[in-house]
């Protein structure tokens, strides 16, 4: 394969890049998710209804 | 004239005005008194409707101030003296005093003879006229921003500390607009750690504390 | 409407006053606005035709690095000493502010734009072709640079040190202006065959957008 | 990481994002399959002269930048219509989806303009082209939501930072089509701009294999936006629920001999 540098180069960081902003995003609203009761967290009290809380 | 139900005004995230209730009538002269950080300057900033109130409800001159376009409303019609004095220093005492006159709508020309006597009533000579703000003491910039309020002629006066900073005869002049105020039928709601002072022009002393009323010599 | 242009006239006035006073676009941006045309005449190692040809954008930039001055000039005489509460407690609508403010700035950007055209004929032998279509880019690029300078200014106030905040903030989104300025001045100044009369329909449309865009967000900052 | 969030709250996660970030980590493994093992490389013979010519391998960083590059446009134009709805109705929901549609949007911006560059190295044979109107417009808007996220971190008020935000975020998004047009213009005057794409013989697996990546970044988009969201949401909540705890605090602390010892009056 050509280019294999290349290739890895931009997955990777392009990949690792996501991974690392999802984990810093999932960490960064435990602490609030759990000091804020489940009622004013729409989402939690209506189990899958995603769509409504977005929409 | 004045009136706050519950009233919880926030700085930045930092509840400053935890539940106000209070009621101001029209001819009133309140003193404002706490300890420091007590709400105050909010308060009054409040009714000046520089600030949204949070919850609550707050009603001065009979606008709602918890709508954006009533808040604009209300400000025209309430003078607020607050603890900076609003002046450009490269302006002088006359020109600041005039620009303030025009911004509040006031025609240029009989504004003038009000500005020089705003200032001699506040005991500013006319020397003092052409000197740019920045070559003012403490005092004499404080006296040019009341002037600034005078020549407005506010149906709502809102005094922030206006003692603060003054000289024995400073503040004589304070206590003058506020007796010239008054006899006006202007409403004055004013903050002061001189006690005595405010109490002989008036009777009722609000207290404020923790960012609520804590007494008030009427209730 | 009259009541609108009063307002904007009188705190434009004001500023302009302030600045004859004090003159602190005069004595200190100017002369900072030359020093950037010498300092680019040392870092491109003094050859005249190389900054001749390079003179449109050593200029448009140097004008926008006045221009930040200038702006946090024009917010500093409201925040320093609290004249920004008078003005919001005066009742007077932002958009006429924003006018005003915006209006003396653009006043001062056509002195320094003077000034760096002299110093760009003196300095860098440019000479000009077009005299029409290089005034006309120089007041319109100072009017999309002034609105939008305004607005930016307004927003970046408030933030006490984080104030360095305006440049990151307004250059990206001049980003058109310095490019569509830089071509019509070639052109103007005979560097390069560029049909600069369409550069200056581009700046147009930038001016028109920012003077009426500003106008209206301004209520939104001021408000605060 | 089961289903024990549905009662008590302790992520930003529900049964509906979980769906969709197994789905999501799905599609890339699939995306990869496709992208790495049954695309083939991008090699054509010059009509004339016969030699091999084309991207190469260089061609599969394409299933990634050009969804990417997509999708932050996607971002930016959802933050600023939810901006839009910020100024005119004042409510957090706007607010919320436009911070979040612009951190999530500058992730996706920064990793177009890495990603091309890499691209851009083999197959341009330079880091960066001058001369290409994309290229300009992303970074100036790359910049733009920078300055953006640190505006909004510098604002100590949350409702100024919103109100400032979402003009910052209007004049962004209003200043793109200029942006894009002074850049197009101004390369004219020099270069000339490839068609990325156009020049590619597509077949069908190749297209395929793009769409794909349109539909997996898609994916990633939802789930960091709906995240991002929800982060954005739960904080405001917490930060006004400590508001409310310190309103009671403060008002519970009022102690009459200080109050009195404060404005000098003892009993």
């Amino acid at each position: 394969m050509t280019h294999l540098g290349y290739l890895i180069a931009g997955w990777g960081i392009a990949l690792g890049t996501f991974a690392v902003y999802a984990l810093s995003v999932v960490r960064r609203g435990r602490d609030p998710a759990r000091r804020v009761p489940a009622e004013r967290s729409r989402w939690l009290t209506a189990p899958g209804a995603d769509a409504g809380n977005r929409g | 004239m004045v009136e706050l139900n519950a009233a919880v005004a926030l700085l930045g995230r930092f509840p400053a005005l935890t539940g106000v209730d209070l009621r101001i009538e029209p001819g009133e002269t309140v003193l404002l008194q706490g300890p420091n950080g007590a709400g105050k300057t909010t308060l009054l900033r409040l009714c000046a409707g520089l600030l949204a109130p949070e919850s609550g409800s707050v009603t001065v001159l009979g606008h709602d101030l918890t709508t954006g376009p009533e808040r604009r409303a209300v400000r025209r019609r309430v003078g607020l003296l607050g603890h900076s004095t609003g002046l450009y220093e490269d302006l002088t005492v006359a020109e600041n005093v005039r620009f303030w006159a025009r911004v509040a709508g006031l025609d240029a020309e009989p504004s003038v003879e009000r500005v020089v006597g705003a200032l001699q009533r506040l005991g500013l000579d006319d020397g003092l006229l052409d000197l740019p703000v920045h070559r003012l003491s403490a005092g004499q910039r404080r006296r040019t921003s009341l002037a600034a309020l005078v020549v407005r002629r506010p149906e709502l006066w809102l005094l922030d500390e206006p003692h603060a900073g003054l000289d024995q005869a400073g503040r004589n002049v304070v206590d003058t607009l506020i007796g010239d105020a008054v006899a006006a039928g202007g409403t004055v709601v004013v903050s002061s750690h001189e006690l005595e002072r405010v109490r002989s022009l008036s009777p009722r002393v609000v207290t404020l504390a923790g960012g609520t009323v804590h007494r008030d010599t009427n209730a | 409407m009259n009541r609108f242009l009063a307002d904007a006239r009188l705190v434009a006035a004001k500023d302009l006053r302030i600045e004859a006073r004090s003159r602190v676009v005069l004595n200190q941006v100017a002369p900072f606005a030359l020093l950037v045309l010498v300092l680019f005449g040392f870092a491109l190692d003094a050859d005249q035709r190389t900054l001749r040809a390079f003179a449109p954008g050593l200029f448009w930039v140097a004008v926008l690095l006045c221009a930040l001055l200038a702006v946090q000039r024009s917010v500093s005489v409201e925040q320093a000493d609290g004249a920004l509460t008078g003005l919001r407690l005066s009742g007077m609508s932002p958009a006429a502010l924003f006018v005003g403010k915006a209006a003396a700035v653009f006043v001062q950007l056509v002195v320094l734009e003077v000034l760096l055209t002299a110093g760009i004929i003196v300095l860098y032998g440019s000479e000009i072709e077009q005299p029409l279509l290089l005034v006309a880019t120089g007041v319109l690029a100072a009017v999309a640079v002034a609105c939008t300078g305004t607005l930016y200014g307004a927003l970046a106030s408030g933030l006490g040190v984080r104030e360095t905040l305006l440049p990151i903030l307004l250059l990206p989104v001049l980003a058109p202006v310095l490019i569509g300025a830089t071509r019509a001045f070639d052109d103007a100044l005979g560097n390069a065959a560029v049909d600069g009369w369409a550069w200056l329909g581009l700046l147009a449309v930038f001016a028109v957008v920012a003077t009426a865009g500003g106008a209206l967000a301004h209520g939104a900052l001021v408000e605060e | 990481m089961t289903e024990t969030m549905a009662t008590n709250g302790t992520t930003t996660g529900s049964r509906g994002s979980r769906v969709l970030g197994a789905a999501t980590l799905l599609g890339l493994a699939t995306l990869l399959l496709f992208a790495f093992g049954l695309t083939e490389a991008d090699i054509r013979l010059h009509p004339t002269t016969g030699e091999e010519i084309g991207q190469f391998d260089a061609v599969r960083l394409l299933y990634l930048h050009v969804p990417l590059a997509v999708f932050t446009y996607v971002a930016f134009v959802l933050c600023a219509f939810a901006s839009a709805g910020y100024l005119i109705r004042r409510t957090p929901w706007f607010d919320t989806m436009a911070h979040a549609a612009a951190e999530v949007g500058t992730v996706f911006c920064g990793l177009v303009l890495v990603t091309g560059s890499i691209w851009g190295r083999p197959v341009w044979n330079t880091w960066w082209e001058w001369g290409d109107v994309r290229l300009m417009t992303t970074l100036v808007l790359f910049l733009m939501f920078t300055g953006y996220l640190a505006l909004r971190r510098a604002t100590v008020d949350p409702r100024a930072a919103a109100r400032r935000g979402a003009v910052v975020a209007l004049v962004a998004v209003l200043d793109l089509p200029l942006v894009n047009r002074s850049v197009e213009w101004w390369e004219n005057r020099t270069l000339h701009q490839k068609s990325t794409l156009g020049e590619l013989k597509i077949q069908d697996l190749t297209l395929f294999t793009l769409m794909l990546g349109f539909l997996v970044f898609g994916l990633v988009l939802a789930w960091l936006l709906l995240h991002r969201f929800r982060v954005g949401w739960l904080e405001r909540e917490d930060a006004e629920h400590g508001i409310a705890a310190d309103i009671a605090e403060r008002r519970a602390a009022i102690d009459e001999g200080d109050v009195d010892a404060a404005v000098g009056e003892g009993t």
